[in-house]
């Protein structure tokens, strides 16, 4: 058993250094109210001080400074590094033997993997035939989720209108704060796109929201209800999340504020933890048994979406979940953050969702399945192009939660499981929520879509297409670059230059 | 027009009172040229009232008491419903620090004639607290209060 | 609709901006027996002080009267003919009114004391009263001011302030004795003496002789080149019984600044107006409240019907750099005293029944004007919130939350 | 090694042009010859074609698979295939005119023939759908051989060169058809591969088509999921599987098919249908710059792409319907037309023999997707 030590004495030296310009700093104390790992003091005699250790470097204190004072850098002191200990390395093991416990941690895999989105490069029109200029004609962004069916004779199933083919990913009520729901909600609503409530029920306050929510249903059950399901777009069952496929949810007590509590409808200021598996999936048929009630209690009237993490086997997995009803498939690639999760699973587990999603596309188009659901792409997506990406290689639409947080101020600092974010995002405490005012953040997010949807529309009338659905799967779109045949075989798309 | 608070998401910070103090004395909003050269003295000053926090700015109040109240003509209202003080008519005999039920228009501490918001009437754009403030928690709007 | 205000000072400036708040067209005429136009009389003090800085006193711009449309006849009313809406004036000229407005103002008293019709004796009330003292002082050296109420410590001020030794004569046992109470008088008394001026309270002047020797009561002797008597003043209120209005102090006036006559309304300091406080009406001489009340005297005689929402007696006053603000009621008998002070401060207030009646806040501008409000507004706090002010210390953080809450500072939406 | 069409993906601009006389009044080849040869300069001498209906009529019912060979062993391996798959009523090479212009012709071999009933037994498919399998089979499966058209009573002319010469070269005077359509190419490299040229045709379709589809890969990946096998990666191949998916499998209406493959914009779609055909059918959206003609034996379809980024003419003079790229063209054969008009994007100009209510009859069959 793991147990802390009896001395507050550390083997490590801090990871940042927090630097005061004396010749600039007024005293003005604003560091100092901001900072809520207590980083920045003035003594009553006006003496300011800082501790270093305490500093995540997630910037709030630098970028409110009103003369630019202070600067946050790498910790000079290096550890004796090699090519195989690298500090961070040699500063976990020192973090383990003084508490003995797994080490938690936040956001998304931050390690040197490939990108293979960084070695996609997109096509654009030239004499053969004209690109479109997005000012002046029609580009239509407009995107469908869920089963189109084959023949215009069946009956139509469920579906999501998306004005532009981008939703936020699941993040619930509990890891991120009301205030950042408040936010992504209404700007879902008013950009003709789907939140997702994520696995914490749905707060009374976003009731209205519910018409553009997708609500979570994962393996805590947390605020599951009948009228939790019915007020909503879709119903998504989350097998799992990309930022830690094969083990379950976990809300640090500290953010199960008494409003998390109502909401999860668990106790107070306890842990939540969502187990690893369903226990009532142990395996497909059994999903399908799931999705079928989920469907039967909402009246087949809303498309069920299932949400699993990019893992080796993906596209035989997407496969079976198509066969097993669902409307859309959720992939969600090894770059997909979390609010905690151990860091050894976020940084080790799971494949790049380029490949996955390639696989995914390809293996349901193979087997003819493609038409039953619709694929949602997420997990790392930065920036449009990854968006246009994502869609030519397969996707309908992509989540997006990294990037939305980041708009909303998130500085990536990583430190989402201490329920002491600066920034008021993945925090539950009121002081700290408040830091985000709604109805910046629903600017903020509504203009981030924006943007990306005009980026978008750019990068489509370069290709010469005016439709988003005329650039789905058209992999003749990407060229690989630095890539080796293999991957550019499991992509499904040419070299550069080819 | 008045800048009114939105107490729910003011953390508090003090950047209002900062920028507030820089735009006016003709430091012309150089903070770091206010704090270290001169003397910055804010207009509007930061309420922590328990667990919020507010700005203490002027109303602009239709019918403003401290206009009725000021006995020598330092109290005006300028063409845009602005109410501002002519320094150099103020006697600091406080009659309108008295009657103001804000508690915003004060003595400065440097002069001890009356200072209060102006809403930065002498600056281009809107005013320096309101586009300083980090979360939106004050804005400019129109109209007064009632008094 | 024809206009008529009797008086061209404060109030009259008031009802002017009343009336044409409602009635851009309907005719008005002041009939001002001054020969200067309206000023601040209160200014009077600070132009005494440092007559070259403070010269000019006007309340409202040059053409105040001319922008608005007003004709101003210079000449004393000499009668009201209320059956035949007529007023008589000394030039021989009669005016016809269709509503009429009485703002005659008040006068110092000139007490009975023996000596005190000397030219050397003046009283400190016009700004004719302060340019004669200035021309008369160029040759003083020392100077009695008889009387410690607003007039009087500004007119010692103003002289101490010019270099004159002053000695203030206060019959009553503290200084400002209507606004302050004997605790709170003796730190501004030790604070004026400290700088230099001579106070002797609970003393009154037997006679003023001719030698320039000023003799009080009890046998001591003063000399001085000037006596300033500032004992208080009266209303003005000789036409308003000589046509019949009903008149106690000052002209009483219904809850619509009426007079017993429908026809002819009051304000400023001949009227006794509503004290919220004391329920009562009274005479409250005070600038900001002649202002108000000839405003709404002003829309009710252009055919609006608003209750007077009644004042507070309110007082600030700044002396030799001490700002002593005050409001409601600070005598002794009402409401539970609380007081706060630290260093050159000092905050006394008086509760009743968790509503704040009064308030003396020395050197305490922070608070002063939520307080006022507080008074005037009657706004409740929850039981033990005014004991929590002063206890927590005196600061607009520590103002009842309640008070906040009706300025709707305190609202979620934060929005007015 | 130099890739031929097929295995390489070639842009290209183009010339079209097609002549309907809806009474069925055949003409011999020399107009739509006319017709194209105006438009020159629209092509570059590197693929010319035309498709011809009404030519047969003597083995009307028969399907006459003209099919070029790389070299023998092909044509011997290919009517292998076909012996055993179909009653072949009359065989031979296609009549051509030996000319300087023209070099490089493959081997070309023309079979009417009907498919053997034990096979369509066999099968469980009707009679198109066998020949469908039995074209994509060949494309596919026997090197060096390829169906340059497989309907009845028509046949597709198509070679490198300039369309008038192909014309000349395959004596198209000789031939009399009530349709004509026709494509001169301007591709951007050397095909230099006749099966690569214009019409692209399969059973009774045959397409002509000006301009880029920027949606290739998304509508050829949806095809394949429905058994087309895009052996040619031209554009055209893809629009005519996407049409003959359409009406012919789905049985979808000559207006649900435009509304599919040149849907109006979402904000000009207001009754449910077309949005539903948009929403199934997103993937057969052919997105880019076009002007396509698509025939069958009861008339042809001239449609440009939603937003007209290529030329497109209609006219009409009696019972004839001129369609062409340039106005010009039409001019030549027809100087004084009744009407004469310029279609707007997305907006079919449609041309049926007398009596014929529909692209294709009798009522098609569905038949649903298929797995690999």
């Amino acid at each position: 058993m793991g147990a802390p030590l009896n001395t507050g004495f550390q083997m490590s030296t801090p990871v940042f250094k927090v630097d005061r310009d004396p010749d600039r700093c007024i005293q003005c104390g604003v560091c100092i109210n901001q900072c809520a790992n207590e980083v920045h003091h003035m003594d009553n005699d006006g003496w300011m001080w800082i501790e270093d250790e305490k500093c995540v470097a997630c910037q709030r204190c630098a970028v409110l400074c009103p003369t630019r004072a202070i600067s946050i850098t790498d910790f000079p002191v290096i550890y004796r590094e090699n090519s195989h200990w690298g500090s961070a390395s040699i500063r976990e093991i020192y973090r383990q033997a003084e508490s003995g416990g797994v080490l938690l941690t936040g956001m998304g895999n931050p390690r040197p993997y490939k990108s293979y989105f960084d070695h996609l490069l997109l096509n654009a029109s030239q004499v053969t035939n004209p690109s479109i200029d997005p000012l002046r004609e029609p580009m239509e962004l407009t995107t469908y989720l869920g089963n189109k069916g084959s023949l215009i004779t069946e009956t139509e199933k469920p579906f999501l209108k998306l004005k532009v083919p981008i939703m936020f990913s699941a993040m619930s009520f509990g890891s991120v704060s009301l205030n950042v729901q408040k936010s992504l909600s209404a700007a879902a609503r008013d950009m003709g796109t789907f939140w997702n409530t994520g696995e914490g029920g749905l707060h009374p306050d976003l009731k209205e929201f519910g018409s553009c929510a997708v609500v979570q249903v994962a393996s805590g059950r947390f605020g599951v209800h009948p009228g939790y399901l019915e007020n909503s777009a879709a119903i998504e069952i989350k097998i799992g999340q990309g930022a830690k496929p094969g083990i379950g949810g976990h809300l640090p007590g500290e953010k199960v504020s008494e409003e998390v509590s109502l909401t999860r409808m668990i106790p107070a200021w306890s842990d939540a933890i969502s187990p690893a598996p369903h226990h009532d999936i142990y395996s497909i048929e059994d999903l399908d048994q799931l999705i079928e009630t989920l469907k039967v209690a909402t009246g087949y009237r809303k498309p069920v979406a299932v949400k699993v993490a990019a893992v080796h086997n993906i596209g035989a997995i997407a496969s079976g979940i198509v066969r097993a009803g669902a409307d859309i498939v959720a992939i969600d690639g090894f770059r997909g953050s979390t609010g905690a999760a151990p860091m050894r699973i976020r940084d080790n587990v799971g494949i790049p969702i380029e490949i996955a999603l390639a696989q995914v596309d390809s293996r349901l188009r193979d087997e003819g399945i493609r038409q039953q659901a619709s694929l949602v792409a997420a997990g790392g997506i930065r920036s449009s192009a990854d968006v246009v990406k994502a869609i030519a290689l397969g996707a309908d639409a992509v989540y997006i939660a990294s990037a939305a947080l980041v708009a909303l101020g998130c500085h990536m600092c990583q430190m989402c499981f201490t329920g002491k974010c600066n920034w008021g995002l993945a925090t539950t405490n009121p002081g700290l929520s408040k830091r985000l005012n709604p109805e910046l953040g629903i600017q903020r997010a509504k203009n981030l879509l924006a943007a990306w949807g005009h980026e978008i529309q750019e990068m489509m009338g370069g290709m010469g297409i005016n439709a988003i659905d005329s650039l789905r799967g058209n992999r003749l779109m990407l060229r690989g670059i630095g890539l080796n045949p293999q991957e550019l075989d499991l992509l499904g798309i040419k070299s550069v230059g080819d | 027009m008045k800048v009114i608070s939105v107490p729910e998401y003011c953390l508090g910070c003090g950047l209002c009172e900062i920028y507030c103090a820089a735009q006016h004395d003709g430091y012309d909003g150089n903070v770091l040229k206010a704090y270290k050269r001169g003397q910055p003295t804010p207009r509007s000053g930061l309420i922590k009232f328990s667990q919020i926090s507010w700005l203490n700015t002027c109303m602009n109040c239709d019918d403003a008491p401290c206009l009725n109240a000021c006995i020598s003509g330092a109290v005006k209202r300028d063409e845009d419903g602005i109410i501002y003080i002519d320094e150099n008519r103020c006697v600091q005999c406080y009659t309108c620090v008295m009657v103001c039920p804000y508690g915003h228009a004060q003595p400065s501490s440097k002069s001890g004639r009356i200072i209060k918001c102006d809403l930065c009437r002498d600056s281009e754009g809107i005013p320096a607290c309101v586009s300083h403030c980090p979360n939106a928690a004050l804005k400019l709007v129109q109209g007064g209060a009632e008094q | 609709m024809k206009y008529v205000i009797i008086g061209g000072c404060i109030a009259a400036c008031g009802a002017v901006e009343g009336i044409r708040s409602k009635d851009a067209q309907g005719q008005i005429i002041i009939i001002d027996g001054e020969k200067r136009g309206a000023y601040t009389r209160p200014l009077i003090s600070y132009f005494l002080s440092e007559p070259s800085k403070y010269s000019d006193v006007d309340y409202r711009s040059p053409d105040f009267f001319k922008d608005r449309a007003v004709e101003t006849i210079k000449a004393r009313v000499e009668l009201i003919d209320r059956p035949g809406q007529l007023l008589n004036l000394d030039n021989g000229e009669q005016i016809e009114y269709d509503r009429l407005l009485i703002a005659t103002g008040a006068s110092p008293i000139m007490p009975p004391i023996p000596g005190a019709d000397q030219d050397w004796v003046k009283s400190f009330y016009t700004i004719g009263d302060a340019e004669t003292i200035d021309r008369d002082i160029e040759a003083a050296r020392e100077v009695v001011v008889i009387g410690s109420g607003l007039i009087g410590m500004k007119a010692a001020e103003a002289l101490f302030k010019r270099g004159l030794k002053v000695h203030l004569v206060e019959k009553e046992s503290h200084i400002l004795p209507r606004q302050l109470t004997p605790g709170a008088a003796v730190s501004v008394h030790r604070h004026l003496a400290r700088q230099g001026l001579d106070i002797i309270t609970g003393e009154e002047v037997a006679v003023i002789h001719p030698d320039h020797q000023i003799e009080l009561k009890n046998g001591q002797k003063l000399s001085a080149d000037l006596v300033i008597m500032a004992v208080g003043t009266r209303p003005n209120v000789e036409l308003a019984v000589a046509a019949g209005l009903e008149v106690r102090q000052g002209v009483v006036l219904d809850d619509y600044l009426r007079t017993s006559d429908h026809k002819i309304y009051a304000a400023g300091d001949a009227a006794e107006t509503l004290n919220v406080i004391s329920g009562k009406q009274e005479v409250m001489a005070l600038l900001p409240h002649a202002h108000r009340e000839g405003y709404q005297a002003g829309r009710n005689m252009a055919g609006m019907d608003e209750l007077d929402q009644g004042s507070i007696p309110m007082n600030s006053v700044k002396l030799l750099g001490w700002n002593i603000c005050s409001a409601g009621v600070t005598g002794a008998r009402d409401g539970e005293l609380l007081s706060w002070y630290s260093k050159e401060q000092l905050l006394e207030i008086k509760v009743r029944e968790n509503y704040l009646i009064g308030y003396i806040a020395i050197n305490m501008p922070e608070v002063a004007g939520p307080l006022t409000n507080a008074i005037s507004k009657k706004i409740p706090a929850a039981a033990g919130e005014w004991q929590e002010f002063v206890e927590r210390g005196p600061s607009l953080a520590t103002i009842p939350s309640a008070y906040w809450q009706v300025l709707r500072r305190l609202e979620a939406n934060g929005s007015n | 090694m130099k890739l031929r069409e097929g295995e390489v993906r070639i842009p290209s601009g183009c010339a079209i042009a097609g002549i309907l006389n809806r009474s069925g009044q055949r003409f011999n080849g020399n107009t739509i010859i006319s017709c194209i040869a105006n438009m020159h300069q629209r092509s570059n001498g590197l693929g010319g074609g035309f498709a011809a209906y009404g030519i047969y009529p003597e083995y009307a019912e028969q399907y006459a698979l003209h099919i070029y060979y790389d070299h023998e062993k092909a044509r011997e391996e290919c009517e292998y295939y076909l012996n055993h798959n179909f009653n072949i009523a009359l065989q031979g090479p296609v009549p051509l005119r030996r000319q300087a212009k023209i070099n490089n012709a493959p081997i070309i071999w023309r079979y009417f023939a009907l498919p053997k009933e034990g096979r369509l037994f066999q099968e469980e498919i009707d009679i198109e759908e066998f020949v469908f399998r039995s074209v994509m089979y060949i494309n596919s499966s026997i090197s060096g051989a390829y169906v340059a058209s497989s309907g009845q009573n028509m046949a597709a002319f198509k070679g490198v060169g300039y369309p008038e010469d192909i014309g000349e070269f395959f004596r198209l005077d000789d031939y009399s058809a009530y349709m004509w359509t026709a494509h001169g190419r301007f591709p951007t490299n050397t095909p230099g591969w006749w099966g690569g040229a214009h019409p692209f045709t399969l059973l009774n379709w045959s397409v002509v088509h000006n301009g880029e589809i920027s949606s290739y890969s998304t509508n050829r990946r949806f095809l394949e999921m429905y058994g087309y096998t895009c052996s040619l990666q031209t554009d055209t191949e893809v629009i005519t599987y996407a049409v003959d998916m359409l009406m012919r499998r789905h049985g979808l209406s000559m207006e649900d098919t435009v509304n599919v493959i040149s849907a109006p914009l979402w904000e000009d779609i207001s009754d449910d249908n077309q949005a539903r055909l948009r929403r199934v059918y997103s993937s057969l959206l052919l997105n880019g710059p076009f002007s396509i003609i698509v025939a069958t034996g009861n008339g042809l379809m001239a449609i440009n792409d939603r937003i007209k980024l290529r030329p497109l003419v209609a006219a009409e003079k009696g019972d004839c319907l001129y369609v062409s790229s340039e106005e010009g063209a039409i001019k030549v054969v027809e100087p004084s037309p009744d009407r004469i008009w310029s279609p707007g994007g997305g907006e079919p100009v449609v041309g049926l023999l007398y009596g014929k209510e529909k692209l294709i009859e009798p009522e098609p069959k569905i038949i649903c997707a298929q797995s690999a």
